[in-house]
């Protein structure tokens, strides 16, 4: 392929797409010149034909789900129905203004309230609100809730959030976005949380505990129980973070663990598509204790017909959290999701996302790949540690993952968890094929040959993508983020 | 099994090279107490056949209308290409682009958005987007508390007349930070310089001014921004995109222009689709990007000196910073911008600009139509897009009267402002024809039991 | 200027290229008297906003009803991947690949989709599509007199209950060659295996078998095909692609199996849509490969000994033989071939099997119901798929107080085939459910003017 | 990219992607059993996520309008407007059975009808019929029609088309299919139909003649009224093969040339999509001489609603050419391309052909390539002959073509029309900008240095497709059409 150009290169001054805007230009006589914009916004001109083939071409440079392998720890690359997307876009969905009275848009609330049954019953909450709009948001509502469960009972001084340290970075800066300290407490070396540590952390100031379980390690936390003792009788709840429901779908609930509220990240458990970075949705589940805290708005019923519950009904909420109504459009496609699934297709979900990944990590640990943990059974993901293979032959884990794409993988999530040195993190998602595996174990050992042959020749990799290794330094250093004509003007 | 393409024969094989009998026997560390068989509430699964057939029923239970309703959400036209674009597979299955060299198709396109955005607000930079406007709004404000001259205030001006909604889910995510909005004075629409000085102004990290506001009204932002740089407040520009294809950009406001620009994606590309998926834009000047939220593109070099994408600046980011981040964002709203930066491309410049002035073009052949009935009366003006009626009823009644009539006649101010009386905000966008706005007079007409000539 | 990039900057830079002094000039050698100015009837260009506004507008005035009508077209599930993908761009508009190494994405589709196809019809080869079903029947029997072994003779056997509108367009098709079709003599639904000794067997090409038959009969196809071989005539089966997931495929017919099989390939993933596009499919025994109409994939190797896909036997091709060409199809259905081919891999063999069966219990289901109320009968078993049902009333006006009632209620026999009385033919895909089926029985009764239990 | 292996190379039996049929397989007892299927058919046993892959995969593989400038000569590849796409295939177009009444189907009808008229007023023809499904079956109708002419006056004896050496294979090909004979006539040296043998050609047994104006030759064939006196005195009629129109659109109509049928190729000139090799339609328009013979359904209008046309309507009729009514959503795509383009689009889209096309010429004949006929003005299609660079080189037009591919263009078309030596006709269409075309002599320049400095390097292209030059000899003689498991079982 020809290199591809920017949009802005393409331009020549005078050229437009012109069946989509009007004919003419309407005359504006009624403004003052002073609030009217004197030089218009640099943007390219182009035809239709080369706004097709420009972002044709440049979809082509992408590895996607759709087109390769893609076991990113932790974000959960499953093939996205295509149907999904084909009936959220239907015109009856996407023609809906957020404001239109409730009596216009039933199809559209009945889903959604269906959904949140079906998010409580996948959670073994009691309420649900659909408004966060990622994992992060989701988060935010969470611990805004706690918070606002301690002050309504008078107790203003839990500002302590604890986190465990392989936790999500959205976990900790959640805990600040909420005006809350993060606490960090430490893994054990069996992965679990380091439950003396715990205890140390907890007290009068404990708001609660936010933890993914299966944790973020790819083990799942067998003290649960125990820690939910601990922090409730410290007076704190405890936070779900949804992320890895994956892995535990319809095996056991976060609610049966002791958790008071949680978010699912409906991109990832729920596959709706990640988008080149999203949208996602977060939504929050939380037992009776929380329940009147919820986001708003909240899908209700009332007389046989579907009504969106705000402000003046739902007196004690936190508050709204988005312009309308979060990210409906990325609802639905969950909601068709989950009804193609039903009960028995999200049970399977669980059991084969876990069965590829002990498969692989079985297979890597047989090849003598390190297994951060070897001693525990994988959840839906696990760690390989390429600490070994760095001393010995100088290659990293970021090596590694750049070899990967030369062989038509991508790479897994690399550094993180960060207290796993040179750690890839891998999560091969149940729709994966045992060949793609088998495939992908064989890749990870020519890697690590090669490592150990010419680890110059490694670290020369990516070789076959677009453009080689990139400079990171370089783009943080001289930043250049805004595309600036050389000559001035568009030509 | 949907979507799992395990045969009975990889099964057994995997479960042998694990050492495991069943798949239920992987799940052994989960506490045999907090183990479920199922979920029994959830029904059993659907082929696709089933689920298209109710999702038809459902999107068909929903009843479409005529649409003269904004207030924060525009039914514009999205050029066909604009979805069948975005939703290629390589864009709409990829994820966040965190291994550069497998994804300079969406990096390229971020760079190319971020660049297209900074030029409409003609800004310095932008982030490669947030949630939506309402998020965008507060995560300018805790921005601006950030990066502030005046250090110690936590509190932000706004404007009385910006979107509602907005406000109280920014009110919802600055609490925590204890970062407080206070409404500046107004009259006509509009703010009140006059009555500015009331204000102890040295209290303020920033001040909020909407563009063109929620009244569609035309704040005086030259005069305001001049105001607020002399008192060491930032300025944050909340701005409708398609508006400041004709509208004076936030960079060019007062002395030195504003400094943060945020406001709603949607009208660039987005469905109307109940509220969202849509996407919040922000841009700032050059100094102060280290403060600002959510993911950025940069480009730099390869090994071999060829242009390259990458995400720069992560160091403000919660997954290096964490605690300490800009903001707890992760996931944004990737494939909104995605179809945005198409929409913007198709437009251009000039298709903007003929869009905002047919926008305006036809909400003023609205209010002129409305205005003509006996009792309905602008309230404000100059207006730009959007426009405030008085009618002689309470307007909740007429909006049900027309709504069953098929048109979706506006949006109520009455709970929002009750200070504007029986007060309708009204908005034609360039997919209104004279027709359809004719048909809205007749409309309201009979809403409002009057008689009219055809 | 709609999809013309050209600037004015552009324009005259060009026309100064080529020497002229405007577009105008371009067209000077037309003699002037044939030049005209424009075209004045035709209505000028629209907004792409105003053409979906007029397009959907058109597409709301069309009656959607509940479908119990086959009789060559039938409502299956697609799955939405399918149009997803066989719409991406590089399918949507790209060529016929002449250039097989810029088009190994077609090439190879075809290729796979040629095997799946002679995999169904159990035979040796496929080509690459033909226009339809009823041109694909018209093509067999042209290729069939070509190759037949009874030399001299124009002429072609046909069941009688094929498809009445193929049979008529392949008259069309076949008339400028002479080619005759001549009726089997039928009984009961189907060809009367008694009545063909009174035929001079040996003055026919071939014998074209419809598989389920246009009734949804099973004609004797093992004997007919033994009788047919032993006079040396070729033996053209006509089959349902669906069906033939079940039923037997036409390379097991008799001794030694169908020479040609030709068909419909609507019901493999591909929209009602008013008729068409559709596609025809053709498959022959691999002696017969050069008579075969239509282009064909083959599999061969680069200069680096890698496999690749190109067009091949283009020597049977009018762009090579010209008017001796095995027919003068250039453009075919290539873009049906591809959502045809991806429909057949997201069914599988299994798949497919169960919608074949699927269909067939729907019908019984519903012939079952139809026959539960007085004076409805059904006229002939075993069917599948299809059936023929007598009614106590002329077809016509219960099929037009079906269809006010929201169901297409079947097809209407009695204009083809007189000898069948009242007869209504009817389907049910597995779209149909048991209450659409009810409720089929329910509008049936009130229809014919009977009360019945709910 | 890895290599994409073939999808039957994928399968793995009992693996389904199983939301698509029902979940268990009715039993069928009603049906003896050697009517029935012994073994399943061969089909590939995939998942969802396996055939979305494959075949996105495989689309990347192609060049096309989409991603590639494609400048191939008579085929018209120009920007398919995506709108054309989605309005056809809106849900209530879709969904209509071809053999529902008339009252169901009138947002259909209309727009057929309107297209009809359309179409009507871009030939200057007093009738149209739709059905025909691509050019060759317009071809196919046109030729049956005048047949039809012919026998309805009694004249049985005119069964001799004339067809010039320029001409499209299918014009001959056609007259076979109509059981004529096709009489070659010769091409004069400024790329004119020679007219002196078209008159020793015409006699008492023709039928007609076949042309295309602008021939294939990328000229305007100047003597066309002549000719048409010619033929029309002889007793024959004149067929316009409409392949070129987009060369004449709203600037001379067929029936002003003297024509008395068209046939319109809609997936050229009007932009319906070529689907990697259809479905195209070609539609017939004639004068009224013919009207009575057009192909059935044509649609009519009775009472304020449209109907369909079919047999008792039009007894004269040649009659059907499909089963139901020929390619009605490609149909819908050139109504739709047709409204956005309005009058004046039309007459842009000739102006803008012919301009790049000449501009392409004049520039690739400023530098040394040998233009066909460089007397001639090019319309919107020209032809450069590589005759001397073959013979100073060794380098073809085929070595051309494939060094094309590496430069990021498809190939003009080659060797076609016969008559011109190492010849590429090229068609760059007028949705391709003055920089494509710029960057395309650029290329043409550089292979033919190459070909002076290095022909043996030049014989090696193309090296950066997916697959290298191919082996077309071995594909025909070593026969292999259908993939067969070397096992004979998929595995
Ligand atoms: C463990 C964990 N928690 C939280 C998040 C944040 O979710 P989101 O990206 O949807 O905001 C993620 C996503 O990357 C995650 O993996
Ligand atoms: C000049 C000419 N005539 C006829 C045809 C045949 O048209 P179609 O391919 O639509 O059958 C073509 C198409 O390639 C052509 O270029």
């Amino acid at each position: 392929m020809r290199r591809e150009d920017l949009i802005f290169e393409q331009s020549r001054p005078g050229r437009r797409a012109s069946t989509h805007a009007p004919a003419t230009i309407a005359a504006i006589d009624d403004l003052p010149a002073s609030v009217l914009r004197e030089a218009p916004p640099p943007l390219p001109e182009v035809s239709e034909l080369q706004v097709v083939r420009h972002f044709t071409r440049l979809s082509q440079l992408n590895f996607s789900i759709d087109t390769h392998f893609y076991p990113l720890g932790s974000c959960t690359m499953k093939y996205n129905p295509r149907v999904s997307n084909t009936l959220a876009m239907l015109p009856g969905f996407l023609a809906r203004h957020p404001l239109e009275p409730d009596s216009h848009a039933q199809g559209v609330l009945e889903s959604l309230f269906d959904l949140q049954e079906l998010l409580k019953a996948a959670t073994g909450m009691s309420g649900v609100s659909l408004t966060p709009m990622a994992g992060a948001q989701g988060e935010f509502a969470g611990i805004a809730m706690i918070r606002a469960w301690h002050l309504a009972r008078g107790d203003t001084g839990r500002t302590q959030i604890i986190v465990p340290d392989a936790a999500h970075g959205t976990n900790p800066a959640t805990a600040s976005m909420c005006g809350c300290e993060a606490i960090e407490i430490p893994t054990g070396p069996d992965g679990d949380v380091d439950i003396d540590a715990l205890r140390r952390a907890v007290g009068p100031k404990t708001a609660g505990i936010m933890l993914t379980n299966p944790s973020t390690l790819g083990v799942f936390e067998r003290r649960i129980s125990e820690i939910a003792d601990i922090v409730h009788a410290a007076g704190g709840l405890l936070y779900y973070d949804g992320a890895n429901l994956n892995a535990i779908l319809g095996r056991a609930l976060p609610a049966g663990m002791g958790f008071d509220v949680v978010h699912i990240n409906l991109h990832k458990t729920f596959s709706t598509p990640h988008g080149g970075g999203g949208p996602g949705a977060g939504v929050v589940a939380v037992n009776s204790r929380l329940e009147p805290f919820l986001p708003i708005p909240i899908v209700g019923k009332r007389d046989g017909s579907y009504v969106w519950l705000s402000e003046a009904d739902r007196p004690q909420s936190i508050g709204r959290l988005s312009g309308f109504m979060g990210n409906t459009g990325i609802l639905l496609r969950a909601y068709v999701y989950m009804r193609l699934l039903g009960a028995e297709g999200m049970r399977r979900v669980s059991g084969y996302a876990t069965l590829n990944a002990n498969y692989l990590s079985t297979r890597l640990a047989a090849a003598g790949f390190t297994i951060a943990y070897p001693q525990r059974r994988a959840s839906h993901e696990f760690i390989i540690s390429l600490k070994d293979v760095a001393r010995d032959t100088g290659a990293t884990a970021m090596d590694f993952a750049k070899a990967l794409l030369d062989r038509g993988f991508h790479a897994p999530t690399t550094y993180f968890p960060l207290l796993v040195p040179e750690c890839l993190l891998i999560e091969p998602t149940e729709t994966e094929t045992r060949q793609e595996l088998d495939a992908f174990v064989q890749a990870l050992c020519e890697i690590r040959d090669l490592a150990f042959r010419d680890v110059g020749e490694l670290k020369r990799a990516p070789q076959t993508t677009p453009v080689r290794r990139l400079d990171d330094v370089r783009a943080a250093r001289q930043l250049d983020l805004v595309w600036h004509s050389r000559s001035g003007t568009v030509n | 099994m949907p979507f799992i393409p395990h045969t009975d024969d990889d099964l057994a094989a995997m479960l042998q090279t694990i050492g495991v009998a069943d798949i239920d026997a992987l799940f052994d560390e989960i506490p045999a107490a907090l183990r479920v068989g199922g979920l029994p509430a959830v029904p059993p699964g659907m082929s696709e056949a089933a689920v298209v057939r109710l999702m038809r029923a459902r999107a068909a239970r929903n009843v479409d209308s005529l649409c003269f309703l904004g207030a924060g959400a525009y039914e514009h036209h999205i050029p066909a290409a604009v979805w069948e674009l975005a939703t290629r597979g390589e864009f709409y299955s990829a994820y966040t682009p965190y291994q550069a060299e497998a994804s300079q198709g969406t990096l390229q396109l971020i760079y190319e958005y971020q660049s297209m955005l900074a030029g409409l607000v003609d800004l310095d930079v932008s982030n490669a987007s947030l949630y939506d406007g309402a998020t965008a709004f507060a995560e300018a404000c805790l921005m601006a508390v950030r990066a502030s001259r005046n250090r110690n205030s936590r509190r932000v001006l706004v404007a009385r007349y910006l979107h509602p909604l907005w406000r109280k889910a920014a009110e919802t995510l600055l609490r925590g930070q204890a970062v407080e909005l206070v409404e500046l004075p107004s009259s006509g629409g509009r703010t009140d310089m006059q009555a500015l000085a009331a204000l102890d102004a040295q209290d303020f990290a920033a001040v909020c001014l909407p563009w063109p506001n929620f009244l569609g009204g035309l704040e005086p932002v030259d005069e305001l921004t001049d105001w607020a740089h002399g008192r060491n407040m930032l300025v944050i520009a909340v701005c409708n995109p398609v508006a400041i294809g004709l509208l004076k950009p936030p960079g060019k406001w007062g002395a030195q222009g504003a400094d943060i620009a945020c406001g709603e994606g949607q009208p660039l590309g987005i469905p109307l689709s109940s509220g969202g998926p849509y996407f919040g834009f922000m841009a700032c000047r050059q100094a102060l990007v280290r403060q600002m939220p959510g993911r950025i593109v940069g480009q730099t070099l390869d090994i071999e000196g060829r242009r390259g994408f990458t995400l720069t600046l992560q160091a403000r980011e919660q997954h290096i910073r964490r605690s300490k981040a800009t903001s707890n964002i992760c996931t944004n709203q990737g494939l909104m911008v995605t179809a945005a930066t198409i929409h913007l491309c198709l437009l251009g410049s000039e298709g903007l600009r003929r869009v905002a002035a047919q926008c305006h073009t036809n909400t003023r052949a609205l209010v002129a139509a409305l205005t003509s009935l006996p009792g309905v009366d602008l309230q404000f003006s100059p207006y730009f897009h959007e426009a405030v009626l008085t009618l002689p009823q309470p307007v909740a009644p007429v909006l049900a009267r027309l709504a069953a009539a098929g048109i979706l006649g506006g949006h109520d101010l009455q709970a929002d402002f009750p200070e504007l009386g029986h007060a309708l905000l009204v908005c034609a966008t360039e997919l209104r024809t004279a027709e359809d706005i004719e048909t809205y007079r007749q409309a309201m007409a009979g809403a409002l039991g009057m008689a009219v000539a055809t």
